[in-house]
């Protein structure tokens, strides 16, 4: 599994926009469509979410695909607004659901992900003055990152050791040593970190 | 009784992504018999790979093998009731967080009463000394002291053949030879990988791997030294 | 390491950045998708990131959770990432889980001091209290962004209940084995004596 | 130059819900001038709970320990700028996913360019021969690799003494070699732990530690011989 394993390189203008601008577009295309809960705006907003996705040529399957339970739930959400008599609404939710799921395929099939924690320490910045510690979250969240594919390596081992015991269907034994080692790990991590004078507030 | 065979059992990983197909283990044929018998080799070389191998941990990509007759791909959970295995790491082991809950818990196929299995479990605990951790967290227990936990709890299961990847490093002096003494006092088969030759030298059998070949085996002086020559040169 | 190992920040930092870690595998795993909100193992990480860490570290490991997500990697229920879940109808779901495991951590201190079934049954009435909250701002959400009426986002909500009420019988006995694995975790943090 | 004094430096857990103080170091004395200095011991004897002392990662209950004249309590980041802390396990110390990554973040308090670090980086990398592997996972990297990864983190920061705690545990001879070689080209002073009687031996000075007490101090041949005496009677 590879938090960073998204994005799609390429060199169209999408990729090369500014982060923030991304976040913008994102942000413009989900929301106002979402107060005003108005068919046409809705449509509208899904249209341009698309068009700006094809920019990216990134694949159409990538870029539009949408997984079977998606559907489903579409014609499921639609069939009760329909019955409820708004047909209004099913267009506006069917339409604004299928927006958000474009929008932030914009964002992360073009941006690689360290671009994106870059982007999201430096928005962090002006928090400062609360306290916000912009070099900390950054440690954190590349600690973050690179634990992740340690977890499932853990869970893989105390599913092997498990295994080896004949006790591997049971969620609680499965569970507790992996939270167990976790713990373990991160206050390792926390003693390296320290002994090397980095994440002292 | 263990037996790799078929065409010569291969352990490869598939190819993912960007990387391409990897041969962990080329192909091997053997039988082993011996009571003792230690894997030496380079960090990387195969040896967990091999021992993995035995309990149907890792399954072989062609060929077969066979523990007292059974096909580790097929009867996997009869192999491992059969097939104790003692890792590296006794935290990666230890699925509970006292040794006491952990040796009882592998006590529970063969225990129906709960006061039982706990008394079971602390008697097996003292019987190697550890009786006064019993409660205690695994995590405050020194390196020597979990690894005893771990084959504790391990050998309550009551298994035929241990398997055992590099039970004593972490391990001083002392506890190192209690732990051999463990070992040597099994009366089951044993096969062990392992970084200390003096600890290899006292099996019936040294199997050296390297990339993920049987380079030698036979009679531990003559298989380490050929080790020591790979190595040093 | 000893108990009166300097407790340190650094410590406290990696905590709370392994159990966003495990909030965001545990979110990957097996995500089924019935109904308009997936069924995930997300609110048995993050109760248990309150119930482990206690309510500060916990609501931080949420947000940081969170503020990863929204920034755009892949670690929200079936690999989704973005601002844009702000528009999906799980949004009051996910909103609601710093809270949540402040909620459970507050709780869980308070009850740390029990011990065997009395801590195990505190623990899970921490976690149902921390659901209860989430589940609450759940159908909030499922209102908001689908338009459903009260009656029928609390019949969406009911789905989960049968699964959720399972991780929480499963997140205290977590909680309670990991505990006893490390005593000082939920312990009121003293000074440690300089000389 | 490190300092344990006052009234002898103790180090004891508080009493915490049913257990009772314990003492993990009785109180101590020490002058460290010596250039190579290492630490003997049994399991959960205090030789890792002593080396976390000398840079405050454990802080004395009683007494003071000084590096370079700078108090551990009051001075902590301070003393671990001038200490490089090596820790056994090297993926619990290596804190980022790369080679790279986890050597520039050493290099961050020191250089403020962002390129310029890389840079340096992979320089520090390249000079112990892993500049092949910069830009890998540290998961794929050998045994010996790791140590060394994390040795090249802990130098990067340029201390000025260098703490090991059991720095070759798990490796096989060839990397053990490597990072043995590693240790003795440093010019800092080096204090190291070690089950490694081999490693221990080529000390300038050598420390036994036993239930939390220092059992022995002198040179080696005559403390190495005390550790024997004591485990093996
Ligand atoms: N799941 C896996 N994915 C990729 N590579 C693997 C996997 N398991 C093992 N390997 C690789 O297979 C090779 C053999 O590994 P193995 O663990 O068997 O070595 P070893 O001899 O036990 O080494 P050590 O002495 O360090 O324990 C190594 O190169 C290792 O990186
Ligand atoms: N967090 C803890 N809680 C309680 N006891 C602890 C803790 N950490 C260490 N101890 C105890 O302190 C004593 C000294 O431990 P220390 O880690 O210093 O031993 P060591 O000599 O390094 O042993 P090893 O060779 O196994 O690494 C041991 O009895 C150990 O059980
Ligand atoms: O999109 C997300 O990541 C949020 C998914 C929220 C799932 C909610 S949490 C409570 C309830 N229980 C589940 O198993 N799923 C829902
Ligand atoms: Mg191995
Ligand atoms: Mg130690």
């Amino acid at each position: 599994m590879n938090l960073f394993g998204l994005y799609v390189p390429g060199g169209t203008w999408l990729h090369r926009l500014g982060v923030g601008w991304k976040y913008l577009f994102l942000l413009a295309l989900t929301v106002p469509v979402l107060l005003l809960a108005l068919p046409w705006p809705s449509l509208a907003a899904l249209v341009v979410s698309g068009l700006l996705l094809a920019s990216t040529r990134v694949g159409a399957r990538l870029a539009f695909a949408l997984p079977w339970a998606l559907w489903v739930l579409l014609a499921v959400l639609a069939g009760y607004q329909l019955a409820i008599e708004r047909p209004d609404l099913a267009v506006v939710v069917s339409a604004n659901l299928v927006t958000a799921i474009y929008a932030s395929r914009l964002l992360t099939l073009t941006t690689p992900g360290p671009v994106l924690i870059d982007a999201l320490v430096a928005a962090l910045r002006p928090f400062r003055r609360l306290g916000v510690n912009p070099e900390r979250v950054g440690l954190a969240i590349a600690i973050m990152v690179r634990s992740v594919p340690m977890l499932l390596d853990t869970v893989a081992q105390v599913r092997q050791a498990a295994r080896a015991r004949g006790r591997d269907r049971n969620l609680f034994a499965l569970v507790t040593p992996v939270v167990v080692r976790a713990v373990g790990q991160a206050q390792a991590t926390g003693a390296a970190l320290a002994a090397r004078g980095l994440g002292e507030s | 009784m263990i037996r790799l065979d078929g065409a010569g059992v291969t352990v490869s990983l598939p190819a993912s992504g960007q990387a391409r197909t990897r041969v962990l283990l080329h192909p091997t044929t053997l039988e082993l018999a011996e009571r003792r018998i230690a894997v030496i080799g380079a960090n990387g070389s195969g040896k967990s790979t091999l021992l993995r191998l035995l309990n149907g941990l890792v399954l072989p990509s062609v060929g077969q093998v066979r523990v007292h007759g059974l096909d580790t791909a097929r009867q996997g959970r009869e192999v491992r009731k059969l097939v104790g295995f003692v890792f590296t790491d006794p935290l990666a082991q230890l699925v509970l967080a006292t040794p006491a809950d952990d040796v009882e818990l592998s006590l529970r196929p063969l225990v129906r009463d709960r006061s039982e299995r706990r008394a079971q479990a602390l008697q097996l605990l003292a019987g190697r000394g550890l009786a006064h951790v019993a409660d205690q967290s695994v995590y405050d227990l020194s390196g020597g002291e979990r690894q005893l936990v771990a084959l504790t709890s391990v050998l309550a299961a009551r298994p035929r053949i241990v398997v055992a990847d590099e039970p004593t490093t972490l391990l001083d002096l002392r506890n190192r030879d209690q732990v051999r003494d463990a070992l040597a006092a099994l009366e089951q088969q044993v096969v062990l990988a392992t970084h200390d030759l003096d600890l290899a030298a006292e099996a019936d059998r040294v199997l050296v791997v390297d990339g993920g070949r049987i380079l030698a085996d036979g009679k531990p002086a003559e298989a380490i030294g050929a080790y020591l020559r790979l190595v040093r040169g | 390491m000893p108990a009166n190992a300097k407790s340190s920040s650094a410590t406290d930092l990696a905590l709370i950045a392994v159990f966003a870690a495990l909030i965001a595998a545990f979110s990957l795993t097996p995500a089924i998708p019935v109904g308009p909100v997936p069924v995930t193992l997300q609110t048995l990480a993050v109760v248990l990131a309150g119930l482990v860490l206690g309510p500060w570290r916990g609501f931080l490991a949420t947000v940081l959770y969170l503020v990863v997500g929204f920034a755009g990697l892949p670690v929200f229920a079936g690999g989704s990432a973005g601002l844009a879940v702000l528009a999906k109808p799980s949004v009051g779901y996910l909103l609601a889980f710093p809270f949540g495991a402040a909620l459970a951590g507050a709780l869980a201190q308070a009850f740390a001091r029990w011990r065997g079934a009395r801590q195990y049954l505190g623990f899970f009435l921490a976690g149902l209290a921390a659901s209860l909250l989430i589940h609450a701002s759940g159908i909030l959400g499922l209102i908001v962004v689908l338009h459903l009426d009260l009656s029928a986002a609390f019949l969406v909500d009911l789905a989960f209940w049968p699964g959720d009420l399972a991780k929480m019988f499963a997140a205290a006995a977590v909680a309670v084995a990991v505990h006893k694995a490390f005593p000082a975790l939920l312990a009121v943090r003293r000074l440690v004596p300089a000389a």
